[in-house]
C-alpha cells in the first residue's frame, strides 16, 4: 500500500489502488493512469471528487443568481402592473428562439460527454463545435435584443429602455426596476455563456488532441455540468422575463 | 456510498434525443399557455413548466440519475437554501401592511 | 416603557451573569483541581452523558423562549402607538432633523414635547438612511428614504434628552444630533404660542394641494379625472388589477411620488409622479391634509375610492 | 520516525512557494498575508481609539474618521477574520486530519490565495484612491448615491475576496466527503473537521449572495441600474435583506472554525476524550443551518415587518442553544482531565471567558424589545467584538500556539506565550467591556464626536486597546523569533492524539504521511487506550 513516491512531482504518478471509501483494494485500471493526480487513490475517486466539486460550485451559482431572483420576486410583488407592461417591451420571439438554441446546445453538450465516454474523438470534436456555435448564436441574438432597447422603439417612442435619464419618461417609474433587473440578469447570464464558450474552446483543443476516453473524461463531464446549468438559468429567465402573459391580453 | 462504478453507465443517444424533443415541446407549450388568460394561474403554470424542464436537464443531461445520493442531496440543498432566502424575505414584504395604520 | 425595558434588561443580565459565573468558575476550578501532575497523565475515560446533554439543551431553550416572549410583547407595544398620541412629523436630511409640530411650529434639531402624553413621530428621510434615536426613552427607528416609519414614546419628567442619528449617514453623522425638551403641558403651550407658525401641517398641505394643482383632478366628489380623496385615509382601495390595499401613509406617499405604482380601479394612470418635485416635509403636509378629508356625503362611495 | 525533508525546505526558492500546490505551503502563504492585513486593520483601529479619547472630533476630520472605521471593518472582516482560521489552520490540517496528501483541488486552493491577494490589493487600492466611507455594511442608498469615495473598487475587492472564500469552502467540502483515508468514518473525524465542514457550508451557500449584492451596488453606482433606488420605487431594505443573508451567517464563518480549534485544544490540554462528541459535532451543523434563518434580527428598526421580526427573533434565540451546548461540553471535558498549564491552555480559557460574554450578550440583541434600544449603539460593537475578537481571534491564536511546533517545527518561548495570552485577555476586556455600558447609555456607533459624559468609558476603552495591541505585538515578536532561534520541536510536543500529531513529523513532509494511513480506530481524542491503568 505504501507508495514511497514522496518526492513525486505534482501531477505525478504515485498511486495506490484501494477504494477510498470501502477500504477494499481493487485494481480497476491495472497500472495507474497518466492523468491521475498524486493525491487521489484512483481514477474513480478523482472523477467523483471533480463532479462533486462542480455540483457544489453550481450550488454557489444557484445562490448567486438567487439574489437576483429575490429582487425580482420582491419588486414583482410590489409592482405587478409595471412588471407586466415592462415585459411587453421584450421580444418574445427572440426569447423563445434563444431558448431553443440553448436546448440544442445542451443536447450537443450531452452528446459530447457521451462521445468521450465511448471514446469517439470525432464525436467529441463535432459536438463541441456545435455547442460552441449554438452558444455564439445565443449571444448574437442577445446582442440584437439589447440593441433594440438602447434606442427608442414601439411603445417607448420618447426614450430608451435603459434605466436612468434616457429612460422613456412616459413609462411608469417602476419599469426601470424591471429593466435594471432585466439587464443585470441577462447580462450576468450572458457573461456565464462567454465563460462557458471559453471553457468549451479549451475542452475542444484537448479533445482534438485525443486527451479524453472511457478512462478519463472528467473535464468534459464537469464543464458540461456548468454548460447545462447556464441553460437552466435561461429556462427560468425566459418565462419570468418574457412570458408575463400580458402580451396576449392575459392576467399576470 | 453508491458503487463507484455507477457513473460509468452510458446514456443511450436515444434518451438524450427524447429529452431534447421533450424540452422543445415544453418550450412551445409554455409559450402557448402564456397566450391564454388563466388569471393568477399563468405564473404558477409557467414556473411549473420551467421546473419540469430544469428537472429534465438535471436528471438526464447532467446525469444526476446515475449519480451518487450525495450529488442529489447537494442539488436539493441548493434549491432548499434558495427557498429559505425567498420565503423569509417575503415574510417581511407580505406582512408589512398587517400592522395597520398607525394611530387608528 | 423605559422602566419596563430596564426590567427585562435586568432579567437577562441576571440569567447571563448566572451562566457566565457558573461556567467560568467551573473552568477555573477544573483547571486547578485537575492540573496535570505527571507528564504522562491522561484524563478520566468519560465520553459524555445523555442526561446532561438534554438538561443543558432544555434549560437554555426554555430561558431563550421566555426572553423571546417577553421581548416580543414589549416590541409590539412599541410598534403600535396609542390612538390618542400627538403626532409630530420628523424628516432626516444630511445632516439635520427637521421637526414639524401639528399646529405648524417647526424647529431643527430640537423637539419640544409635553410630558405625560404619548408622542407619535412620523419619520421620513430626504436622502439616505438615518435613525431617530432617543436613548432616554429607549426608542429608535430608521428613517428610510422612500417610505414613512413610525415610533412613539411618552416623556414623564421635564428635561432635556439626547437625540442621536443612529444609522450611519455620511460625513457629519455624529453631528446629526439634537435634544428632546420635555416640558409640562402648560410650558409646552406657552412655547408653542411663542413659536412662529405658518398654519398647521394640514393647512399647509391644503395650500400645496392647490399649488400643485392636485385639486383639478381630485375633486371632493367622484367627478374628477382622479379618484376623490375624501374619506380615503385608512380605508381599503381597490386597484385596477383587482388587488385591495389599505390607504395608509405609505400608500398615500407612493401614490404621490410614484403615482403609476398603484392605479385605482376605474381610473387611468395619467397622474404625473411627483418624485423630485415634492420635498419630504411637503409630502407630510399633503398627507396631513388628505387625512383630514372627511367623506363628502354620508353614503359609502366604494367606486370612487 | 526517520527525518525527511519537510514541506518547508523541499523544494527551494520563491517560485516554488508562489506556484506551490501544497496545502501546507498555501496555508503559510495565507498566514503571512492575513497577518499583514490584521496589522493594517489594527492600525485603523488604533486611529479610531485615539480619536475617541476626547469627545470633540479633534484628531482627524469626520471624513477621515468615517474611512478609518469603514476600512477597519472591511479589512478585518473580509481580509482577516473570514480567511483567518479556515485558510491557515484549516488548510494545513484538514487534509492531514482526513489522512490524505492534499485537498481535493490543490490548484484551486492556490487560486483561492491569489484571488485573496488580488482582492486585498484592490482593498489597499481603494484606500489609496480616496478610501471608503460607507461602513463595512455598504448600506444603500448611501453607498450608491451619496458616498463620493471608491465604493466600486472596495466592493470589487470584497467580491473577489468572496470568491477566494467560496473556493476554500468548496475544496473543504469535497475533501471531507471524498478524500478521507480508508476507515476514517465521519464519527472518527476530529471536531475541527466537523466545524470546518459546517463553516464551508456557510461559505458556499452564503457568500454568493453577498457577491451578487455587491454586483448590484456596483451596477447601480457605475451603470446607473437602479435596483435599490427609492426614487424609482426600489427598496433600500431589500439590500439589507440580501446583505445580511450572507453577513449574519458570515459571523459563523468566523466563529465556527474557532469552536473547532477550541474543541481540539480543550481535549488536548485536558488529555481527555471530548465530552459529548456527537453533540458538539452536530451543534456545529445546527449553528450553521440555524444561522441562515436569523438575518432579519439586524433589521428590527429598519422598518421590517414586525411579524417577520418575530420569526427572526425566535430563531435567533434558538441559535443560543447549540452554542450553549458547546460551552457546557467543553467545560465538562475539563472535568477529571489532566490539564496542562502550558500556553494553549491560557488561550483556550481566555476564549471560553470571552466567548461566553459575547454569546450571552447576543441574547439582549435577539430580544426584540431590547434590541430597539441597543442596536446601532456601542453595545452591538462590544458584542460582536467579543465574538469575533474575543472568540475568533483568541481561538485563532490559541490554535497558532498549539499547532505552531507542527507547522514550523520550532518551539516558541513558553512563558511569553502565557504573558501574551494574559495581556490579550485583560486588554480585550478593558477595551470592550466599557463599550457595553456606553451602548446601554445610548452612544451610537460610528460616531466621530460624542457627548462629554461618555468620555471616561471611552478613555478606559482606549487604554485597554493599548494593552491589547501590546499583547498581539508580543505574540508576533516571539513567534517570529522562534522561527530562527527557537528550539526544534518534536513530532508531538503536547502528547496529543490525532493523525497530525502521531503520524506526521514536525514539520510534515510534502505529502504529509510516511505511508497512506488506514484507520481502524478513532485517531483523535483517544487518550485512554483499552487496558491502560487509571492514574486518578
Amino acid at each position: 500500500m505504501a507508495n514511497g513516491h514522496e518526492s513525486t512531482m505534482p501531477g505525478g504518478h504515485a498511486a495506490t489502488t484501494h477504494d477510498a471509501h470501502t477500504g477494499q483494494g481493487h485494481n480497476v485500471h491495472g497500472s495507474h493512469h497518466p492523468r491521475l493526480q498524486h493525491h487521489f487513490y484512483n481514477m474513480d475517486q478523482q472523477l467523483e471528487a471533480s463532479t462533486l466539486g462542480m455540483w457544489v460550485f453550481l450550488v454557489t451559482e444557484i445562490m448567486f443568481f438567487g439574489g437576483l431572483f429575490m429582487a425580482y420576486i420582491v419588486y414583482r410583488y410590489w409592482y405587478p402592473d409595471a412588471w407586466v407592461s415592462a415585459s411587453n417591451h421584450l421580444d418574445v420571439g427572440l426569447g423563445a428562439l434563444n431558448t431553443g438554441v440553448l436546448i440544442f446546445s445542451s443536447l450537443t453538450m450531452a452528446l459530447a460527454v457521451r462521445s468521450a465516454q465511448v471514446g469517439s474523438r470525432m464525436g467529441q470534436v463535432v459536438n463541441l463545435i456545435l455547442t460552441i456555435m449554438f452558444g455564439a448564436t445565443f449571444l448574437v441574438v442577445k446582442y440584437f435584443e439589447y440593441a433594440a432597447k438602447f434606442t427608442t422603439g414601439k411603445g417607448h417612442e420618447d426614450g430608451t429602455l435603459i434605466p436612468g435619464p434616457t429612460f422613456s419618461p412616459s413609462l411608469p417609474k417602476a419599469e426601470q426596476l424591471f429593466f435594471a433587473l432585466y439587464f443585470i440578469m441577462t447580462g450576468i447570464h450572458a457573461a456565464h455563456m462567454v465563460v462557458g464558450i471559453g471553457i468549451m474552446l479549451v475542452i475542444l483543443a484537448m479533445a482534438w488532441k485525443g486527451r479524453f476516453g472511457p478512462d478519463y473524461y472528467g473535464p468534459v463531464e464537469v464543464s458540461g455540468l456548468y454548460w447545462h446549468f447556464v441553460d437552466i438559468v435561461w429556462i427560468f429567465l425566459f418565462p419570468l422575463l418574457y412570458l408575463l402573459g400580458a402580451h396576449f391580453g392575459g392576467g399576470h | 456510498m453508491s458503487n463507484s462504478h455507477t457513473h460509468h453507465i452510458i446514456t443511450p443517444v436515444g434518451t438524450y434525443v427524447a429529452v431534447f424533443v421533450g424540452l422543445l415541446i415544453l418550450t412551445g407549450a409554455t409559450y402557448v399557455v402564456a397566450t391564454i388568460d388563466l388569471g393568477w394561474l399563468n405564473t404558477p403554470v409557467a414556473l411549473a413548466v420551467a421546473l419540469l424542464k430544469a428537472s429534465l436537464v438535471v436528471i438526464y443531461f447532467m446525469g444526476v440519475r446515475y449519480n451518487t445520493p450525495l450529488t442529489k442531496v447537494v442539488v436539493v440543498a441548493g434549491f432548499f437554501w434558495l427557498l429559505i432566502m425567498f420565503s423569509l424575505t417575503m415574510a417581511d414584504y407580505v406582512s408589512r401592511p398587517w400592522i395597520g395604520v398607525p394611530g387608528r | 416603557m423605559a422602566t419596563e425595558m430596564d426590567l427585562l434588561y435586568g432579567f437577562i443580565i441576571a440569567v447571563c451573569t448566572f451562566f457566565a459565573v457558573l461556567v467560568s468558575a467551573l473552568v477555573v476550578y477544573f483547571t486547578i483541581k485537575y492540573r496535570r501532575q505527571r507528564p504522562e497523565d491522561v484524563g478520566a475515560d468519560i465520553h459524555g452523558s445523555l442526561a446532561l446533554e438534554l438538561t443543558w439543551t432544555f434549560i437554555p431553550f426554555v430561558l431563550a423562549l421566555v426572553m423571546f416572549a417577553w421581548g416580543a410583547s414589549l416590541f409590539f407595544r412599541l410598534a403600535t402607538p396609542p390612538a390618542n398620541a400627538m403626532e409630530i412629523f420628523v424628516v432626516g436630511k444630511q445632516w439635520m432633523w427637521k421637526v414639524q409640530h401639528p399646529d405648524g411650529v417647526r424647529e431643527i434639531n430640537e423637539m419640544h414635547v409635553p410630558i405625560n402624553r404619548p408622542i407619535r413621530i412620523t419619520l421620513g428621510s430626504e436622502d439616505v438612511l438615518h435613525d431617530y434615536s432617543i436613548p432616554a426613552f429607549r426608542v429608535k427607528m430608521d428613517a428610510v428614504p422612500g417610505r414613512l416609519t413610525t415610533l412613539w414614546f411618552e416623556a414623564t419628567t421635564p428635561g432635556e434628552y439626547h437625540i442621536f442619528c443612529a444609522e450611519y449617514c455620511g460625513t457629519k453623522h455624529s453631528g446629526m444630533i439634537g435634544k428632546v425638551i420635555a416640558m409640562t403641558p402648560q410650558d409646552y403651550q406657552a412655547w408653542l404660542a411663542g413659536g412662529r407658525s405658518t398654519g398647521t401641517a394640514a393647512q399647509n398641505g391644503e395650500r400645496l394641494f392647490a399649488d400643485l394643482a392636485c385639486n383639478t383632478c381630485h375633486k371632493p366628489d367622484a367627478t374628477g379625472r382622479g379618484p376623490s380623496l375624501h374619506g380615503l385615509f385608512g380605508n381599503t382601495v381597490e386597484l385596477a388589477d383587482g388587488r385591495k390595499v389599505v390607504a395608509d401613509d405609505n400608500y398615500l406617499r407612493e401614490s404621490i411620488m410614484n403615482s403609476q405604482a398603484k392605479v385605482v380601479k376605474g381610473y387611468q394612470g395619467i397622474m404625473p409622479a411627483f418624485q423630485g418635485m415634492v420635498s419630504e416635509e411637503n409630502l407630510m403636509q399633503l398627507i396631513a391634509y388628505i387625512r383630514t378629508l372627511k367623506p363628502a356625503q354620508p353614503a359609502p362611495d366604494a367606486a370612487g375610492k | 520516525m526517520s527525518e525527511r525533508h519537510s514541506y518547508l525546505d523541499a523544494p527551494h526558492g520563491l517560485a516554488s512557494w508562489l506556484l506551490t500546490k501544497d496545502h501546507k505551503r498555501i496555508a503559510m502563504l495565507y498566514l503571512i498575508s492575513i497577518t499583514i492585513f490584521f496589522a493594517i486593520g489594527g492600525l485603523f483601529a488604533l486611529g479610531i481609539r485615539l480619536e475617541l479619547m476626547t469627545p470633540a472630533g479633534d484628531l482627524v476630520s469626520p471624513d477621515t474618521y468615517n474611512k478609518l472605521f469603514t476600512l477597519h471593518g472591511v479589512i478585518m472582516i473580509f481580509f482577516f477574520l473570514i480567511p483567518s482560521i479556515p485558510a491557515t489552520l484549516g488548510n494545513f490540517f484538514i487534509p492531514i486530519m482526513c489522512g490524505t496528501k492534499d485537498l481535493a483541488f490543490p490548484r484551486i486552493n492556490l487560486l483561492s490565495w491569489y484571488l485573496y491577494v488580488i482582492g486585498g490589493t484592490m482593498g489597499i487600492a481603494a484606500v489609496a484612491f480616496g478610501g471608503l466611507d460607507t461602513g463595512w455594511t455598504f448600506y444603500t442608498p448611501y453607498s450608491t448615491q451619496s458616498s463620493t469615495t471608491s465604493v466600486t473598487i472596495a466592493a470589487m475587492a470584497a467580491f473577489i475576496a468572496g470568491f477566494s472564500s467560496i473556493l476554500t469552502g468548496f475544496n473543504f467540502i469535497v475533501t471531507i466527503h471524498r478524500m478521507r483515508a480508508p476507515g476514517l468514518t465521519w464519527f472518527r473525524l476530529p471536531l475541527f473537521v466537523w466545524s470546518h465542514y459546517a463553516t464551508s457550508l456557510v461559505m458556499i451557500l452564503g457568500t454568493p449572495v453577498i457577491a451578487i449584492t455587491l454586483v448590484l451596488v456596483m451596477a447601480e453606482r457605475t451603470l446607473g441600474l437602479p435596483v435599490f433606488d427609492p426614487r424609482v420605487g426600489g427598496d433600500p431594505v431589500l439590500f439589507q435583506h440580501l446583505f445580511w443573508f450572507y453577513s449574519h451567517p458570515a459571523v459563523y464563518i468566523m466563529i465556527l472554525p474557532g469552536m473547532g480549534v477550541v474543541s481540539e485544544l480543550v481535549a488536548a490540554v485536558s488529555r481527555k476524550q471530548i465530552f459529548g462528541y456527537a453533540f458538539v459535532a452536530f451543534s456545529s451543523l445546527a449553528i450553521a443551518i440555524l444561522g441562515f434563518l436569523v438575518w432579519g434580527h439586524h433589521l428590527f428598526v429598519s422598518s421590517q415587518s414586525i411579524y417577520a421580526g418575530l420569526v427572526f427573533s425566535i430563531i435567533s434565540m434558538l441559535v443560543a442553544v447549540p452554542s450553549a451546548v458547546k460551552a457546557f461540553n467543553w467545560t465538562a471535558t475539563m472535568y477529571k482531565g489532566a490539564i496542562t498549564w502550558e500556553s494553549p491552555t491560557y488561550w483556550v480559557i481566555g476564549f471560553m471567558g470571552l466567548f461566553l460574554i459575547g454569546g450571552l450578550t447576543g441574547l439582549f440583541l435577539a430580544t426584540m424589545g431590547l434590541d430597539i434600544h441597543l442596536t446601532d449603539t456601542y453595545f452591538v460593537v462590544a458584542h460582536f467584538h467579543y465574538i469575533m475578537v474575543g472568540g475568533a481571534i483568541m481561538a485563532f491564536l490559541g490554535g497558532v500556539h498549539f499547532y505552531w511546533p507542527k507547522m514550523t517545527g520550532k518551539l516558541y518561548n513558553e512563558p511569553l506565550g502565557k504573558v501574551s495570552a494574559v495581556l490579550v485577555f485583560v486588554g480585550f476586556n478593558m477595551t470592550f467591556f466599557p463599550q457595553f455600558l456606553l451602548g446601554y447609555l445610548g452612544m451610537p456607533r460610528r460616531y466621530h464626536s460624542y457627548p462629554p459624559e461618555f468620555q471616561v468609558l471611552n478613555l478606559a476603552s482606549t487604554g485597554g486597546a493599548t494593552i491589547l495591541g501590546l499583547g498581539y505585538g508580543l505574540c508576533v515578536v516571539y513567534l517570529l523569533y522562534s522561527l530562527k532561534w527557537g528550539k526544534v520541536a518534536p513530532a508531538n510536543p503536547w502528547g496529543a492524539k490525532g493523525l497530525e500529531w502521531e503520524r506526521t513529523q514536525s514539520p510534515p513532509t510534502t505529502f504529509n504521511f510516511e505511508e497512506d494511513p488506514i484507520i481502524v480506530t478513532e485517531p483523535a481524542y483517544n487518550y485512554r487506550p483499552a487496558g491502560t491503568v487509571h492514574h486518578g
